[in-house]
């Protein structure tokens, strides 16, 4: 163990743990909001994140990008950027919405048991992400150098960088924004009355249908964002992209409460600095370990996770 | 001459097949596939020579899993017409598998398998075109000291058995001048390098030595660069791929150094980089040369007249075969007779080639 | 639907003279004691429980005691803690202060499952069947509270296994039989009507051989003539041994089977007594009946 | 008639729940089902609400076929269901509650002038407005229920059992806030054990067995009926 | 019922067995018809179809089918052994969660346990030393799984459905990464040289060798019948019942005097014993194993495999076992017809293809039990079709 390291390294891996942790806080709404009113585990909700991220590296390989190019001017940048978040957030809500209407409404229409929407979830995820995988020969694409990165301000021997911030920053708000909408919108609270009863949401005049594609479409938008976000840090991206993060996004969904919108982000943020600092403590290759027995002694101690779930919270 | 390959009495020793045995799907396909197209174009250019289809291929896919490969091999033996092997790639498959053609008797030539106690099992079939990771890592550890002149090295691995044995030789020979160590997961098991690339900015070292393949090391290549880190990455031949400046981009690759128990392929003049690039549409991969080495000594081996395994094993034993990446020549537990080890090292250029750079003593 | 299978008035006080070894169906316990015995030794003493819910004091400092062989209800209005008094009683909650003594014993901090197997029986508010079990398997969960045989004695088909297999399964069915439902033993649970999910829960309470049933408004959604038919059941209940808690907030069901009655209001024990003395209790009257019952 | 149901059969897998039941509620009546236990009584709230398809038969409300028509859409046409069990949102407030009611509806001063009304029927939920709606009692989720149905401002009401679980206090506040609401100008079709009461209040009623209608009349000449007496008042 | 129920005395065990007989006649098709058959006629079949299954590694002799239905570019026998370890990880997940209703993402933990332990007390790698034979390692090989299963159910009693499963598939990523990340375990270095089952043909050589996997199918073969009737006799007690009532309303359960804890430790042990079973009879036919036998996939694929047989039926769990290790074997030596490849490539493309169909036109699976299949008839036609 290298508690020295650590301290000495505590602001540097502070930063980037939160900006890793931003990306999978992202990622794991789309469990969450899955969950919360479906009481699924949307398993293909990785591929919905691969799809975006793959979706961003096409839009900007119309503009010949490619890991090799060099950075292009400020406007351009920023409008590359929105064009990829605009691409990520498309291919990554549609990949949601195909996902529902094949692998989840033929069962629903048949109110198949919940297993059964596991293993189609399962399926799904399988196929886009093998048929990606077989689609690229398992290689590895690299991302074009949007965002150099430069240091914004230094603390001690704390370099915070742009797109550290960026990425912090964009997580912030799409969060509470969505948050927002949850909580405070007619459609907010349609899909939260969905999650809490479904029976007398329709009663209500809540069209259940809509209200689950529109779930499934915002984790989507929030995926995409993240893919984006997760190209940029990393640099690259390949076919099992989803599968990875995916995993670690769900342990933070479950992590702060899953079907808590803040418990998702609580988890996201905790589950990246934890990794970082028990990378640095015990060695990197137990990071992902790290992340496990941390979400073991908390469900230990709270089954719910930390905030409990909220989006259908007591569902009768 | 274009007799059919079936007419065995036409042309004396045809009509046999030599296997590929590896990884040609799943995530460890990339070597597989890089050894397979080495082996396939010299069998191609045996042919033509020869008649359309003297010599077949047929190929075997391990999946590179060790769980995967013994029904592969066990598949591959049940064909009383393939004469040997090249494979397989990786070592823990090795393990798996070669005792099931030791058992057959068919001889096998991995073009790859460096781990060092393969040889150790008292197998008589097996031979490795490759010099083990004893070699290599004094190697690098020399390149590192006595020509980069580095006086803070960080050294890492992917805790593969690859990656971990080479990289414990390198440490054991830079003694002292490594100031921190840590170890990654394996490719494809992990992207975010955050903790790593912090500990090797404040550790100061110059040289990161990366036990492992080529995408970690790209990936990690391009977080140290954005880190800021000047330093520059070393590795050995599990890196030395085009793959590596895919993921890192060719700036930040630039620099980077790999070592090979090889030499390069244009010293020994001959048309295998064109060859190969004809024939598949790609740059011959880590591996290839040596892949098409082992398909040409055997394929000399049977056209001279060793057409069953016992015999083409017995060739092994006493063949010293000058190949395009090295010269072969075998000791009895099938390791590469020292004398023929050459390690060199190779430079990614801005454009993402590696070049040749020089030869480096191994000891 | 299932009336023919329930017994009117009349017959239960039929049944209600039957002999002995008749009872035998519902109790083991019963064989060795006078069928009909309304009043005797303390049961169970609930001393001074108080339950909180964060701010909410769903119990407040409740005091009473059941004898063995009567019927006790437990009444009062919405919200006044009668469920929760129930789910302390068989270990769903812990209370936070007082205690509860069943045949002299502490049964505080006691596993759910060691509480039924002790003698204390319920049935749920909000019908908590196995719903995709027959109804028989339902009744023969609770009936394997008392068997003795395990993993092993099932992964090797030891005779005992067998035997306990064949018993538990003849006194299932005839449970069913007794609350009348025997024609949908092989039925799954959830295809079954609200009444007889009602009443396959009162059989599943009663296989696991209690000497305590606690009933939790097992009328409701019953129309009267339906409530006339339990009011048969619970008094045979009653009369095969078993000492029978109940919440109801029907008046005329009430006031007809109860023995005695504890009224609570805010969690908080307000009146105690005979059926007649609580229905003229001006404090009940204010709480919870309204104007004076006019069933009754 | 505002509603009709004709020859109406309903399946529950393989168990046939309603046997081609025809029922019709003419606009500004209170109409009362009664019956025994799993006589289908709320499976007919179910399938007039559009919670479970119907297998055959017809459901006209104010002229329109509703049959196949999906149970939100039947809320915009000004059905509004009170169920059985209450099925309030537990995570929601009292206020969130209420204007889950009215979800379909865009004109927030209406919207607000029935907030209103509701308060002034259930001064109880103006008390607990902010209360979270698991941690009401049984007989204030009751209110919130029907509190709840009432904001979508339906032309027709269905209640479920509004009494079950009540203590006798309140029973009778509902069954008085019915007559209230329906005076107030909304069709009630009323489902109940409490057949003395629902009867004595309604219009008219029918009496359902084992997923058939087997008898309708006025409220009060069933009440008076033997058969009925014996079978659903209890011993008179 | 009334005075003439309970003067009259109950029928004893007549009532049972008819009971039991109706159940099994209510069904339809092949079970249905089984089950109508008398005791003789159904152990006779079932001594048939065991035989069958002993003869399927020559089922390529068969002109006409046999061809169709051996693997191409893996020794059948071979792919055979590998379906039989792969039926007994359906076999023993499927008490977890079909039974048990305890969502168990991480199975694969338990194979690896059973498979690690006899490495390390058999293979001359190991820091033990110890270099025992494989049979005297499987018995501790076995209590080991079974203790780690109760070990990881534990700590997780209280947790809920979906909790349990991330929890369960994190301890399966916290073994596999300890497996690869510590010395003792050796990581991808493996253990070489772990022994195979003992036993000699008469000439001396050895019955399980490296070059024929014909005698360690058949061993496969004979545990998992084993394991059936094991599985079968708890399903058909108190400990079934008690496992079902658990699934449907633990604390219910719990106030009816199922005690809990127990059963569901009990689960989560007889889940990983059978696991082990399937890691100890992977070790022994290896020779070699390292850490990256035992990846996270490995374990989906298995769940994928009992849920699409059929979770809670231990026929519709060996088929989804057989299948998932079947179907991508079988996929080998196919072209496809595009772009002239091996169709192995896309196996698992195709695999998640097939699984998603599977599932939309079977939600209850391939064999379901006739309890899941009721279920789900009833539930179909209730969900409304105006949606
Ligand atoms: N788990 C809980 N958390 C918080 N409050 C609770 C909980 N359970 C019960 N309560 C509160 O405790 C009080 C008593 O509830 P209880 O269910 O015992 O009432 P009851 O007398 O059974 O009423 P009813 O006649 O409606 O069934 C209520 O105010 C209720 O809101
Ligand atoms: N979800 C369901 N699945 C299967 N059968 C059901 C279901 N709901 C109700 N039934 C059956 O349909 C029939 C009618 O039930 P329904 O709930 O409509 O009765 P009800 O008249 O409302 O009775 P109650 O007074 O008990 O509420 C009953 O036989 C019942 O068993
Ligand atoms: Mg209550
Ligand atoms: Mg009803």
């Amino acid at each position: 163990m290298n508690f020295s390291g650590l301290i000495q390294d505590f602001g540097p891996l502070t930063i980037t743990g939160l900006a890793q942790g931003a990306i999978i806080a992202l990622f794991a709404l789309g469990y969450t909001l899955v969950y919360g009113v479906l009481r699924l585990i949307n398993f293909a909700h990785s591929e919905v994140f691969l799809i975006g991220s793959y979706a961003c590296l096409i839009v900007w390989g119309f503009f010949g990008l490619d890991q090799n190019s060099a950075t292009p001017n400020v406007l351009s940048v920023i409008g590359l950027l929105l064009l990829g978040l605009v691409a990520a957030i498309i291919f990554s809500g549609l990949t949601a919405l195909g996902v529902e209407l094949v692998a989840y409404r033929p069962l629903r229409k048949r109110n198949a048991p919940p297993l059964a929407f596991l293993i189609t979830a399962i399926g799904a995820s399988l196929f886009i992400s093998e048929t990606v995988g077989v689609m690229t020969q398992r290689n590895i694409k690299g991302v074009p150098p949007l965002i150099q990165p430069r240091d914004v301000f230094v603390i001690g021997n704390m370099h915070v960088t742009n797109l550290q911030i960026l990425i912090i920053v964009l997580a912030l708000v799409s969060m509470f924004l969505l948050d927002r909408f949850i909580n405070r919108s007619r459609l907010g609270r349609g899909i939260r009355a969905v999650a809490q009863n479904p029976d007398s949401a329709a009663l209500m005049g809540v069209n259940k249908s809509r209200v689950i594609s529109l779930v499934f479409l915002l984790g989507g938008l929030m995926a995409g964002i993240a893919a984006v976000m997760y190209d940029l840090k990393i640099g690259v991206t390949r076919f099992d992209a989803g599968f990875l993060l995916g995993i670690e996004a769900f342990t933070a969904a479950v992590l702060g409460g899953i079907g808590n919108l803040r418990g998702a982000l609580l988890g996201g943020l905790l589950l990246g600095l934890l990794q970082n600092y028990a990378a640095s403590l015990f060695g990197t290759e137990w990071l992902h370990a790290a992340s496990f027995v941390l979400l073991v002694l908390i469900l230990v101690v709270r089954p719910t996770g930390l905030l409990g779930e909220s989006l259908g919270r007591a569902r009768a | 001459n274009s007799d059919s390959g079936s007419d065995d009495t036409a042309s004396g020793n045809c009509g046999y097949k030599l296997a590929f045995f590896g990884a040609l799907t799943g995530s460890s396909a990339n070597l597989g596939v890089n050894i397979e197209q080495g082996f396939e174009l010299a069998i191609n250019q045996f042919n033509e020579k020869k008649g359309s289809d003297c010599i077949t291929v047929a190929k075997f896919d391990s999946q590179g899993e060790p769980g995967v490969a013994p029904g592969v091999a066990r598949n591959l033996v049940a064909d009383k017409k393939i004469l040997a092997v090249v494979g397989p790639p990786f070592s823990g498959e090795s393990e798996a598998a070669v005792p099931i053609f030791e058992a057959a008797g068919i001889p096998s030539v991995s073009p790859s398998a460096t781990r060092v106690s393969l040889t150790a099992n008292g197998w008589k079939t097996f031979h490795r075109a490759v010099a083990n990771d004893d070699a290599q890592g004094p190697a690098a550890a020399n390149y590192i000291k006595d020509v980069m002149k580095a006086q803070k090295v960080f050294v890492a691995n992917d805790q593969s058995a690859y990656g971990a044995g080479l990289s414990e030789v390198v440490q054991k020979t830079l003694g002292a001048a490594v100031v921190a160590t840590d170890k990654t997961e394996a490719d494809g098991k992990q992207t975010d390098f955050s903790a790593l690339v912090q500990k090797v900015v404040s550790s100061q070292a110059t040289v990161l030595f990366y036990g492992g393949y080529y995408q970690n090391a790209g990936l990690i290549r391009k977080a140290l660069t954005s880190a800021g880190w000047k330093g520059t990455l070393v590795g050995g031949d599990g890196m030395k791929d085009v793959g590596l400046a895919k993921a890192a981009g060719n700036g930040p690759a630039t620099g980077t150094i790999v070592t090979c128990p090889c030499s390069p392929p244009e010293k020994a003049g001959g048309t295998f980089v064109t060859d190969y690039k004809a024939k598949w549409n790609v740059d011959a991969g880590t591996y290839s040369d040596v892949a098409y080495d082992a398909a040409n000594m055997l394929l000399q081996g049977i056209d001279a007249g060793n057409n069953t395994p016992e015999k083409l094993n017995t060739y092994l034993k006493t063949v010293e075969y000058k190949g395009i990446a090295n010269t072969y020549k075998f000791t009895d537990t099938g390791e590469l007779d020292p004398n023929f080890i050459k390690v060199w090292t190779f430079k990614f250029d801005p454009t993402g080639n590696q070049i040749a750079d020089q030869e480096v003593p191994t000891a | 639907m299932s009336e023919p299978h329930i017994e009117t008035p009349g017959e239960a006080d039929e049944a209600n003279a039957r002999p002995v070894d008749q009872a035998a169906p519902v109790g083991g316990t019963a064989t060795d004691q006078p069928p009909v015995k309304p009043i005797g030794d303390v049961l169970l003493e609930v001393d001074n429980v108080t339950l909180r819910f964060g701010g909410v004091v769903a119990l407040n400092e409740v005091s009473f005691s059941l004898r063995k062989g009567e019927i006790f209800g437990l009444i009062g209005p919405n919200g006044a803690g009668k469920t929760t008094c129930f789910n302390v009683m068989t270990g769903v909650y812990r209370p936070t202060s007082g205690g509860i003594r069943f045949q002299g014993q502490s049964i505080i901090g006691k596993k759910k499952h060691e509480i039924t197997r002790g003698g204390i029986a319920r049935t749920f508010q909000n019908v908590r069947l196995f719903p995709e079990m027959t109804a028989l398997e339902n009744v023969m969960v609770g009936a394997d509270a008392h068997h003795k045989t395990s993993v092993i004695a099932a992964l090797f088909r030891l005779p005992r296994h067998h035997r306990e297999e064949r018993t538990g399964r003849d006194r299932s069915y005839q449970l069913l039989r007794f609350v009348g439902i025997e024609h949908r033993a092989g039925d799954v649970a959830r295809n079954l009507s609200y009444g007889e999910q009602r009443r396959l829960e009162i059989a599943r309470a009663l296989a696991t051989n209690p000497t305590l049933l606690c009933l939790d408004e097992p009328a409701a959604g019953f129309n009267p003539a339906e409530k006339t038919q339990l009011l048969a059941l619970i008094r045979k209940i009653r009369d095969s041994g078993v000492t029978v808690l109940l919440i109801e907030h029907d008046m005329r069901l009430v006031m007809g089977v109860t023995d005695r009655i504890v009224v609570l209001e805010f969690g908080k024990k307000i009146a105690e007594g005979t059926p007649a003395e609580v229905r003229d209790n001006p404090a009940v009257i204010a709480a919870y009946l309204g104007v004076p019952a006019d069933a009754a | 008639m505002l509603l009709e149901l004709k020859d109406v059969t309903l399946l529950y897998g393989r168990i046939q729940a309603l046997h081609g039941i025809s029922l019709a509620v003419g606009e500004g009546e209170i109409v009362a089902l009664i019956g025994a236990n799993g006589a289908g009584k709320s499976t007919t709230m179910r399938a007039i609400s559009g919670l479970r398809p119907v297998a055959q038969g017809t459901i006209h409300f104010n002229g329109e076929d509703i049959t196949k028509l999906r149970a939100d859409l039947r809320v915009v046409r000004g059905v509004s269901q009170s169920p059985e069990g209450r099925g309030i949102f537990p995570g929601m407030s009292v206020r969130e509650n209420l204007e889950m009611g009215a979800y379909t509806r865009r004109n927030r001063a209406e919207i607000n002038e029935d907030l209103d009304r509701v308060f002034t029927l259930f001064p109880r939920l103006k008390e607990r407005e902010k209360q979270v709606g698991g941690t009401m009692s049984g007989g204030e989720q009751q209110m919130l229920a029907v509190g709840r149905a009432l904001m979508s401002r339906p032309k027709l009401l269905l209640l479920d059992e509004p009494s079950m679980g009540l203590a006798p206090m309140l029973i009778q506040q509902i069954f008085d806030i019915v007559v209230e609401i329906n005076q107030q100008g909304t069709t009630v079709l009323l489902v109940e054990q409490n057949a003395q009461q629902a009867l004595s209040r309604a219009h008219r009623a029918y009496v359902l067995e084992t997923g058939e209608i087997v008898k309708s009349g006025t409220g009060a000449e069933l009440l008076t009926d033997p058969s009925v007496k014996d079978a659903y008042l209890g011993v008179a | 019922m009334t005075t003439e129920a309970t003067s009259s005395p109950t029928p004893k065990t007549p009532l049972s067995a008819q009971e039991k007989k109706n159940a099994r006649e209510d069904r339809g098709g092949v079970r249905g018809w089984y089950g109508r058959q008398s005791k003789p006629v159904r152990i006779v079949l079932g001594v048939v179809f065991a035989a069958l299954a002993f003869l399927l590694p020559y089922v390529g002799e068969v002109p006409l089918i046999g061809p169709q239905i051996v693997t191409q570019g893996i020794d059948w026998p071979s792919a055979l052994f590998n379906m039989s370890y792969y039926v007994l990880l359906a076999l023993g997940l499927n008490v977890v969660v079909g039974f048990a209703g305890l969502l168990d993402l991480g199975y694969v933990g338990f194979f690896a346990v059973g498979a690690y332990t006899v490495a390390l007390l058999a293979s001359p790698d190991s820091v033990l030393r110890t270099e025992w034979g494989w049979l005297a390692a499987v018995p501790i090989g076995l209590t080991v799984a079974m203790i780690s299963g109760l070990v990881l159910g534990y700590p997780t009693l209280r947790l809920r459905g979906d909790y349990l499963a991330i929890v369960t598939l994190g301890f399966a990523e916290i073994i596999r990464i300890v497996a690869t990340s510590t010395e003792t375990l050796r990581g991808d270095r493996g253990f070489s040289d772990i022994p195979h089952p003992p036993g000699e043909f008469s000439d001396g050589k050895p019955i399980f060798g490296v070059a024929d996997a014909v005698p360690y199918y058949w061993l496969g073969l004979a545990v998992i019948i084993l394991v059936i009737f094991g599985v079968r006799n708890l399903d058909n007690s108190r400990v079934g019942r008690s496992w079902l009532a658990i699934r449907e309303d633990q604390e219910a359960a719990e106030i009816m005097g199922v005690r809990t804890i127990k059963y569901k430790l009990w689960a989560f042990a007889i889940g990983a014993f059978i696991g082990g079973l399937g890691g100890v009879m992977f070790a022994g036919q290896q020779g070699f194993m390292n850490s990256q036998t035992f990846i996270l996939q490995f374990s989906i694929l298995v769940l994928a495999g009992v849920v699409m047989g059929g979770s809670g039926n231990i026929a519709g769990a060996i088929l989804g076992g057989a299948l998932i290790s079947y179907i991508p074997d079988r996929l080998r030596g196919i072209e496809d017809p595009i772009w002239g490849t091996d169709l192995f490539g896309f196996r698992f493309a195709i695999f998640g293809a097939v699984i998603i169909a599977i599932m939309i036109f079977r939600p209850q699976g391939l064999i379901p039990s006739r309890r899941r299949a009721m279920e789900l008839k009833d539930r179909e036609k209730e969900v409304a079709p105006i949606e």
